[in-house]
């Protein structure tokens, strides 16, 4: 049985996980869009299909919480509160962009927003999340971690090591595991030897649940549950997040390794659609409001766009600087 | 002899040395199914199948780790690392334990492994994916270091490579997967290990290069030509063992080298070259030897940034003039 | 309800197994001794109170089946067939010495014994132990490879990548894990979230048992059934040894952090006299044939100290070879 | 001044710095209850208790990545590796993370943390256990490298590394702990970094070296003074940010040089330090800048063979001698 929304959040909390998740959208179809015109170039792995993890998920922790992620993170520094101009800025790598264009695509940051990082070694966000979770602790501060990884990092030592030590320490981590399925072109029954990734964490005696990745208000009841979890007892907590991409791993990959049926079935369960639905059957909102957020969101992100084509370079001379402090 | 591309030609050594010799196997991250991230395993898996062509789970220290035991039981793997990058994450079985196995058992035992890893800067693919990591495989004794620049000696070398009975790290360049040459057909076609290439002979100058940076200083030397200044470029083909005779010859005769290295240039392989060349041609040297080398940053992912850290056609042409100008470079 | 010991193995084997014990002990005791005197240097870690461990997982394997192992390994080389005599040369930094003095204590190596060596990064042997297994199966060999790893190694990252990826490619190796409480100073429970070692494997879908690591005839039954299910369902399985060493972890290590009654509690339970003890209950040998066995251990021991201080220094241009075949 | 040892001065340089700063906090395998491998964190446990002290799991590559996190988040870790040979086990962590995590996130975040790593030969502790890794640190850009030779060096230079805001890999000698010195009582006395010392003033010849290299250039300086060859030793004291000025300007004034790396030969630091000395003296120096360098083979076990693999005084004093008798090493 589904919940009702309204015993969820207010309208207005609701309203904005649809904004959110359309913003995402449409900014990940813009940066296909602006890819293929040469304005964006390196490597770039889009959110497109899992919006409602990010968006769940985001809405469930505290604004002081540290969130940290992988390298398919511009949804989840969107939705986090970051600009969509100043990551495009970043990705069209200017100087107006969140890292000044010294990151790219794959290293998203802000401080200010305790946007952590995204990290483009698998599984190299683990121990650092780890590490921000002892500083809060050890500096009196009430922020637990939040680390967002794939399902292709569960079999790198550091996931290991990690989730050992955020145990033993008894520390403030809120483990989140995107599962996708895939890891570029593998899919994960072959390259993990337990293919229910949440069981894997009865080695570290770390309780974790599984959670339908495609529902935004199944992600954000269970981060909830979880991070209040994580705050109160001071220990790790894990969640699998299923979900799908609907492109391929970056936009150099055709994505032939997946069947047609496959990825339609996966398709018919696409987070926005399926929420707007619920969110009119429950008189939340009506199809022509629904219809203006999209707009307002496609604005925002040709604004964003805009900005990043206009922003100028960084100067030569930027190349000296932050390598030291 | 037909023309292929770089990539075309790795697949063939892959291929000509697995049809050869069956205790040849190979595993990586998405190179059977997927057929590789850059594709240079297309057609593996479809030919040789699941017992010689794997994918292997997001572990790099143990698909090296792997790759060890299985040598040492008397298989020959190549192991792909998807970026040499993560070489980094596997750093314990190539140091601590490829490149000493033998040694510390005191002859015993073998590794007749390749690691084949891409590298390189120049597709804004910022810092942690664009690193050139050469001097760390060159500075660690007990193992092999290919670095081929045209397609002909990246088939030769890496056939060598399979062949060779000691582990070799194949380090192939990014940029270089979609450039052509002619390679020959031959299934015997061997390019020995320890054999610098002079690319191109001339009298003024000596540069001396690897991988890309080869490809980059035959442009500079043909435009140089068109100012008559002569260079010879030397093409090391391979790190370790070290070819220092070719080198050392030609700056004896031009009186005048420069080495370029990808890798950042503090404590880069380009000083150890740079200061072989000082010491046997300390009475020809005309000039300092000129180093050009990547920047000691960390890699920016902006393109505009990214082109000041990488050696570029322009910088050793720079450097060229300056060496022939008498110009130390401080 | 112990099981009658002729119901395990033949009079002579058993008798072997206590020679085997008594000959380990008598060697580590050597090894101290002139570790004191300064003709062994480096690293020592003498393998004193686990001798049931080596001595009963050997017999259980075939003669064929690889064996790997860390550093604390003189026993598990000798009890394998290795001559003392050239272990011994080997510490002492010998030309006669097994591996020509190159690898001293910490890594014995001898392919014709398929001892596949010992390994001084903690950690470190579990993949090459999974290539192993890999090249068996491969090249249709029917040997299953042996790992032995500390109860320090179970943090370590490879741990987890090895058991994944051994469990995914269903290779035959058995992971040993000699559990005796500590690596170095610390104590296990102060290192890993889970302290049970044996349970870890569930993340892996491994079977495994734990097993008195004191009790050699135990440890071999262990052995023996596990290694029958690696070969037959040609997967990996893993067992826990519960030991103790009696001396510190290297001979700079005055053990401090253990009390001195948990030393007692472990002592009092010494594999050797309480084999002794069941061999005579049982009627299986005299009290004087032990004596006799355990003299001529110390004889053949005298004399693999005789041979090492009599044998010749590796000659210098030896440095140079084995660097490349 | 009172006298100490460079393990008591680097403890002191702890406490100091945990004492004024809370902070600081040091973890890693077997520092607090076993107060470390090397005994170097004795009594930090007692006098800072479990919050700051704290042993970890054997996970070196989650070692240095919790260290990176909390030192974003606020904290000054200084981190234990209990050798440097198992910072191979953390290069992901080391080069992947911590040295381009400022840069790569454009300045907007900063790693004031230390790593800590005992290192070197001469133990007879086999190839896994007595490897230099100097040359790797000191290539990669984004951290400093810091190489104390004499327990004030230690002490200063810990003090400075745990205050600076960037991070720092700092280096000490197994060899060199039980070694003792004066070392300044002043809880403010700190060593900047980039500045090398002259450890000794001489004419003839310039010998560069670091950590224990230095202290054996300088019991070779002692010996060839009975023979009246004057030599000068600068000590770099830090490998980065890398003092070029000191060295060359010694180099310049006597016309000779010898550059003592305990790491590998090739792609050893040491080839970038002859090249800039060769660059910057080249109307000056009178013969080839010599190396003095570990050898190119893992380390054997047997200390018949070990003491052939790492510079000694008497292959200092070979090199002084053969610069000033103008031979070049070929
Ligand atoms: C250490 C390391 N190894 C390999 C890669 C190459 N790589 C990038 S993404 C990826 C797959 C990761 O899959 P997953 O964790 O499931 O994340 P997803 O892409 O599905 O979001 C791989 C192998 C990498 N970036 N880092
Ligand atoms: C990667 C690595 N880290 C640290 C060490 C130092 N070290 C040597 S033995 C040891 C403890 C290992 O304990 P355990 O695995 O329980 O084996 P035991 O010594 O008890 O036999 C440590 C930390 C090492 N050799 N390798
Ligand atoms: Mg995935
Ligand atoms: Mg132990």
């Amino acid at each position: 049985m589904e919940v009702r929304l309204r015993a969820v959040l207010a309208d207005k909390e609701l309203i904005r996980l649809y904004r959110q998740m359309v913003l995402s959208r449409e900014f990940e179809d813009a940066c296909a869009e602006q890819y293929t015109k040469g304005n964006i170039t390196g490597f770039l792995h889009l959110y497109t299909g899992q919006e409602a993890v990010a968006v769940g998920a985001t809405a469930a922790l505290g604004r002081d919480d540290y969130i940290l992620s992988a390298y398919r993170e511009h949804a989840q520094a969107i939705v986090r509160g970051a600009e969509p101009r100043r990551v495009m800025a970043e990705l069209f790598g200017k100087a107006t962009g969140m890292c000044k264009g010294k990151g790219g695509s794959m290293h998203l940051f802000d401080p200010e927003l305790s946007f952590m990082g995204g990290y483009a070694i698998v599984g190299g966000q683990l121990p650092i999340a780890v590490g921000l979770a002892l500083s809060a602790v050890q500096r009196g501060e009430n922020r637990i971690t939040a680390c967002f990884f794939g399902d292709g990092a569960v079999n790198q030592g550091t996931f290991h090591e990690s989730l050992n030590w955020a145990r033993l320490w008894e520390l403030p981590v809120l483990f989140i595991c995107e599962n996708n399925f895939y890891g570029i072109g593998t899919e994960m029954h072959r390259s993990s030897a337990l293919a229910s990734i949440h069981k894997r964490t009865c080695g570290y005696d770390i309780p974790s649940e599984k959670v339908d990745g495609m529902d935004v208000i199944a992600v954000l009841r269970a981060i909830r549950h979880a991070a209040d979890k994580v705050r109160e007892e001071q220990r790790p907590y894990f969640v699998e997040a299923v979900t799908y991409r609907f492109r391929g791993h970056s936009m150099s990959d055709p994505a032939k390794y997946r069947s047609a049926a496959e990825h339609e079935m996966w398709k018919a369960r696409d987070p926005i659609p399926s929420f707007a639905k619920r969110l009119i059957e429950e008189v939340i909102v009506t199809e022509s409001e629904l219809a203006e957020i999209r707009k307002e969101c496609s604005e925002e992100v040709s604004e964003a766009v805009r900005f990043a084509e206009e922003s100028p370079w960084p100067e030569d001379d930027e190349v000296y600087e932050d390598v030291y402090v | 002899m037909p023309e292929m591309t770089y990539r075309d030609a790795i697949n063939l050594a892959l291929k000509e040395e697995m049809r050869r010799d069956s205790s040849v196997v190979t595993w990586g991250e998405d190179v059977a199914l997927y057929e590789g991230s850059f594709k240079v395993t297309r057609g593996l898996l479809a030919e040789f199948g699941e017992e010689r062509v794997k994918d292997t789970p997001i572990s790099e220290n143990t698909i090296i780790g792997v790759a060890i035991g299985a040598a040492m039981g008397g298989l020959r793997p190549v192991a792909e690392l998807m970026t040499v990058n993560f070489a980094l994450l596997a750093m314990d079985q190539i140091v601590n334990h490829m490149s000493k196995i033998r040694y510390m058992f005191g002859g015993q035992t073998f590794l007749p492994m390749v690691i084949r890893a891409p590298g390189g800067g120049g597709s804004q693919l910022a810092a942690q994916h664009s690193q050139s990591l050469e001097t760390f495989f060159m500075h660690c004794p007990g193992m092999y270091v290919a670095m081929p620049t045209t397609p002909a000696d990246a088939k030769g070398l890496l056939k060598t490579a399979i062949r060779d009975n000691n582990p070799v790290m194949f380090l192939e360049h990014e940029l270089l997967y979609n450039s052509k040459g002619e390679v020959p057909e031959d299934p015997e076609f061997l390019i020995p290990f320890g054999k610098a290439n002079v690319i191109r002979a001339g009298s003024d100058v000596t540069i001396v290069a690897y991988s890309r940076m080869t490809a980059l200083a035959l442009e500079a030397a043909i435009e140089l030509e068109r100012e008559s200044i002569s260079c010879e470029v030397v093409d090391l083909r391979t790190l370790t063992p070290l070819d220092t005779e070719t080198f050392i010859s030609s700056a004896r005769k031009t009186g005048r080298a420069v080495v370029v290295e990808e890798c950042w240039h503090s404590a880069g392989l380009g000083g150890d070259i740079a200061w072989r060349i000082h010491n046997a041609c300390f009475e020809t040297l005309l000039v300092p030897v000129a180093r050009v080398s990547g920047l000691d940053v960390p890699m920016p992912y902006s393109r505009k940034l990214e082109k000041l850290c990488i050696p570029q056609v322009s910088s050793i042409i720079q450097a060229v003039r300056s060496v022939l100008s008498g110009a130390s470079q401080g």
